[in-house]
């Protein structure tokens, strides 16, 4: 628990400094707000349609991929902590686990799924 | 016990002897001092923050035959003070139809996902930080934070390049986050312990000598994770003008960049702490705890050189080339490196010191060499089969 | 009334509201934050219990990847930057009540276990959770294949989401 | 020191939370946001039992991790089909999706 009563302190911490920063900023500057001053940048041109574009199903396929990598790996930590004092029961068994993890890239991979088109 | 050998201790007892004599009770006193140390530190690095952009401006112009700042100051060295303060004074504009409170918050949780980085960097032998036991999945977490700042960012922001900039910049954060997981596996097995301390204290070899790969791949990794040039998609100045960070203007904008330029610097130190030995440097860390901050803070700026060596040497590479490098390349080759790692560090353990690093060199040096092949190989593939469409084009006609 | 009394009240209180958000926000993405919030403060708890490789895992999990994705679908499957129409169904009443009965009927039954208002032992020192933990995902003895059905479990969610999501028809 | 009870009721809170959120919501992705809240209050649980029991029987977080893993892969399957839903219906709202019951 101590220990991260000192995490916490860096959050909060971390959270005062940008906080005072840019208080700072907001005290110093001009406000002089007007609406074309305030409309969002488009490269110069008016703004067309609104801030809303259809995404491709793409960023989805990565963001999947990614999650599910995301939690075998962090699993592996343990399994890496205690390595150094196991058999080689454990190190197949890891070996194992990466490689059942590798054949959903595999998959991925094979169904195209991994271009970006 | 002189302050020479454990400042950090010295002046924690000077302040809790203060602040108990003004009647405060001790775990109070006790958390009042750990929050002044914290504010100390933080306050340094955001001035080391300062320098880093005066750094980088004269790396920079040196890299491309140019002097850089020089007019403000001995060596321009008062140009970054002149850079806050028009950062300050400028007005803080909000787009029409932003999600005010996300848009403001963006910013903060950006430098705030780098600053706590800082809380498990051990700087010297008596000053480890927090010595987390689970230090090296503390980066990934920050991460994951910052992550979530460039999407609250690009989201808030209410304008459509912004949007697709956070989307391409998350993309690539979070795929390029699994070679590092993956490549933070593997000092980990050679300590068998996630703690920084307990990954430096190991180091009696640095281990980019036991795993030069590893080392590599998480350099890589680590340039896709900042966004920094070869990497930076999110600010393809020509598509998306500017990226996630488009419509902040002033201090916001600043924490974005001041964010981006401490992360790197940040990356560089946990560079030297995995791979580098981190504050050891042949004993000379063991003469005074200033010797060693200085060894760490030098290694993590050569990391911070090397970085921005690349991004200034290196052209930009397309989304697609990259997303398709970092999944059909690196991650499976970090794996793989993983997996031989751990067979061989099973299998030479009890062999002797020179034998394991004659071992792990060679086995890093075969996956390096058979993966490299195999991309020679199906490169070669690839060439032959658009040659041969070039053929039968050119037979067409 | 400790100083960890107080975190904990606190960061529960920060908790259950944001989960209240979560159900309550008309936007989806204001409501994904939300859970990005409830899910730290979570992460908070779990570091009060002393379970700090949990805390990050919590952090790495849910904030670094299944919050993004929820952002990711939402922002597939919505013409407008806000939803038009309730966000609840016309049962949300019943649904309510389900909850609330839930809750009490939890409660209830809880107080009436005698083990409830027990306090925890001190960590014994020298004791490693994560070291603990790896020893139990690995000997033959602990939860091998538990760590062996997972993973096979989520090869199973990325060929299915995959063949899902992305089947062209 | 915290006692258990805290916990579980803390638990409980986030739970029925939830499940009004499964319950109630119209919106698909709401619906799992609902389930994950449900997902993280077992999850309390679980550690909260392993901490006041004998802490070095690991079993409380291991199955706090296999929730874990639990969880990512409902979010996968479950996204990949709303927005499967989406696509062909141009839908999310669970209420329209009422084919079988036709």
């Amino acid at each position: 628990m101590n220990e991260w009563l000192y995490v916490g302190l860096f959050f909060i911490v971390g959270l005062i400094i940008p906080i005072g920063a840019i208080a700072m900023g907001f005290m110093l500057g001009p406000k002089k707000p007007n609406p074309i001053k305030q409309s969002t940048y488009e490269c110069g041109i008016e703004p067309v349609g609104e801030g809303w574009v259809q995404f491709k199903a793409q960023y989805y396929i990565f963001a999947l991929v990614f999650l599910v990598f995301d939690v075998e790996t962090v699993f592996l930590f343990p399994w890496a902590v205690k390595l150094g004092q196991l058999g080689m029961f454990a190190v197949i068994e890891g070996i194992v686990f990466i490689l059942i993890l590798i054949a959903g890239l595999v998959y991925t991979w094979r169904k195209g799924m991994l271009e970006w088109v | 016990m002189n302050f020479w050998n454990d400042p950090l201790k010295v002046a924690a007892d000077w302040l809790m002897g203060i602040f108990t004599s003004w009647g405060m009770n001790d775990v109070a006193a006790h958390v009042l001092v750990a929050f002044l140390g914290v504010l100390l530190l933080i306050t340094i690095l955001m001035v080391i923050d300062i320098f880093l952009v005066w750094i980088e401006r004269k790396v920079v112009s040196r890299f491309q035959d140019r002097i850089g700042p020089n007019r403000v100051g001995p060596f321009g060295l008062i140009q970054p003070f002149a850079d806050i303060i028009k950062l300050m004074i400028k007005e803080d504009t909000t787009p029409d139809g932003a999600d005010k409170v996300v848009y403001n918050i963006a910013p903060i949780l950006s430098m705030m996902s780098v600053l706590i980085l800082w809380a498990v960097v051990p700087l010297a032998p008596v000053m480890l930080g927090v010595d987390l036991n689970i230090g090296v999945l503390f980066i990934i977490a920050a991460g994951s934070i910052g992550t979530l700042s460039i999407i609250m960012a690009g989201w808030s922001s209410n304008n459509k390049f912004s949007v697709i900039g956070a989307f391409r910049c998350v993309a690539v954060m979070v795929s390029f986050e699994i070679p590092m997981l993956a490549t933070l596996l593997i000092p980990t097995i050679f300590t068998g312990s996630m703690g920084m301390n307990a990954i430096i204290q190991g180091q009696n070899i640095w281990y980019v000598f036991l795993s030069p790969l590893a080392a590599l791949i998480f350099l890589i990794a680590a340039i896709a994770e900042l966004g920094r040039a070869p990497f930076d998609l999110a600010e393809g100045e020509s598509e998306l003008v500017s990226g996630y960070n488009i419509e902040y203007s002033g201090m916001k904008f600043g924490m974005f960049y001041a964010g981006e330029l401490l992360h790197a610097f940040t990356f560089g130190g946990f560079w030297a702490i995995m791979f580098f030995g981190g504050y050891r440097f042949f004993g000379l860390e063991q003469i005074s705890p200033f010797l060693a901050i200085a060894i760490i803070l030098f290694k993590a700026l050569v990391g911070y050189w090397i970085i921005m060596w690349v991004k200034y040497t290196v052209m930009r590479i397309r989304i697609d080339q990259m997303l398709a490098f970092n999944w059909k390349f690196l991650t499976p080759v970090a794996f793989v490196l993983v997996m031989v790692t751990a067979l061989m560090n099973a299998l030479l353990r009890d062999a002797g010191n020179w034998l394991y690093i004659t071992g792990m060199i060679l086995s890093n040096i075969i996956v390096a060499w058979a993966s490299l092949e195999i991309v020679r190989l199906v490169s070669k593939k690839e060439r032959e089969r658009v040659e041969g469409l070039k053929q039968v084009v050119e037979a067409h006609h | 009334m400790t100083g960890e009394h107080i975190i904990f009240l606190i960061v529960g209180a920060v908790t259950l509201l944001s989960a209240l958000m979560v159900v309550t926000m008309r936007n989806l993405v204001h409501a994904a934050l939300w859970l990005v919030a409830t899910l730290f403060g979570v992460a908070i708890i779990y570091t009060l219990l002393n379970a700090g490789f949990l805390a990050v895992v919590q952090v790495v999990v849910y904030i670094g990847a299944i919050a993004i994705l929820f952002i990711f679908a939402v922002m597939l499957t919505r013409r407008q930057a806000a939803d038009t129409g309730v966000s609840v169904n016309k049962n949300w009443w019943a649904g309510a009540l389900m909850a609330v009965l839930t809750f009490a009927g939890l409660a209830y039954l809880l107080q009436s276990w005698r083990g409830f208002s027990k306090t925890a032992a001190a960590i014994p020192s020298g004791f490693d959770a994560v070291n603990q933990l790896g020893e139990a995902l690995t000997s033959p003895a602990g939860y091998v294949l538990p760590f062996e059905v997972a993973s096979v479990l989520l090869l199973a969610a990325l060929v299915g989401a995959v063949y899902l999501a992305f089947n062209k028809k | 020191m915290i006692p258990l009870s805290w916990y579980l009721i803390l638990a409980a809170g986030l739970f029925s939370i939830g499940l009004f959120g499964v319950l109630a919501r119209r919106n698909a992705v709401a619906i799992l946001l609902g389930v994950e809240l449900m997902l993280n209050a077992v999850n309390i649980n679980l550690v909260a039992f392993w901490r006041y029991g004998d802490v070095t029987q690991m079993a409380g977080q291991v199955f706090a991790i296999i929730v874990f893993a639990v969880a990512a892969a409902e979010v996968a399957v479950g996204l990949a089909l709303v927005i499967s839903v989406y696509r062909r219906r141009n839908t999310v709202v669970a209420e329209e999706l009422d084919l079988l019951k036709w």
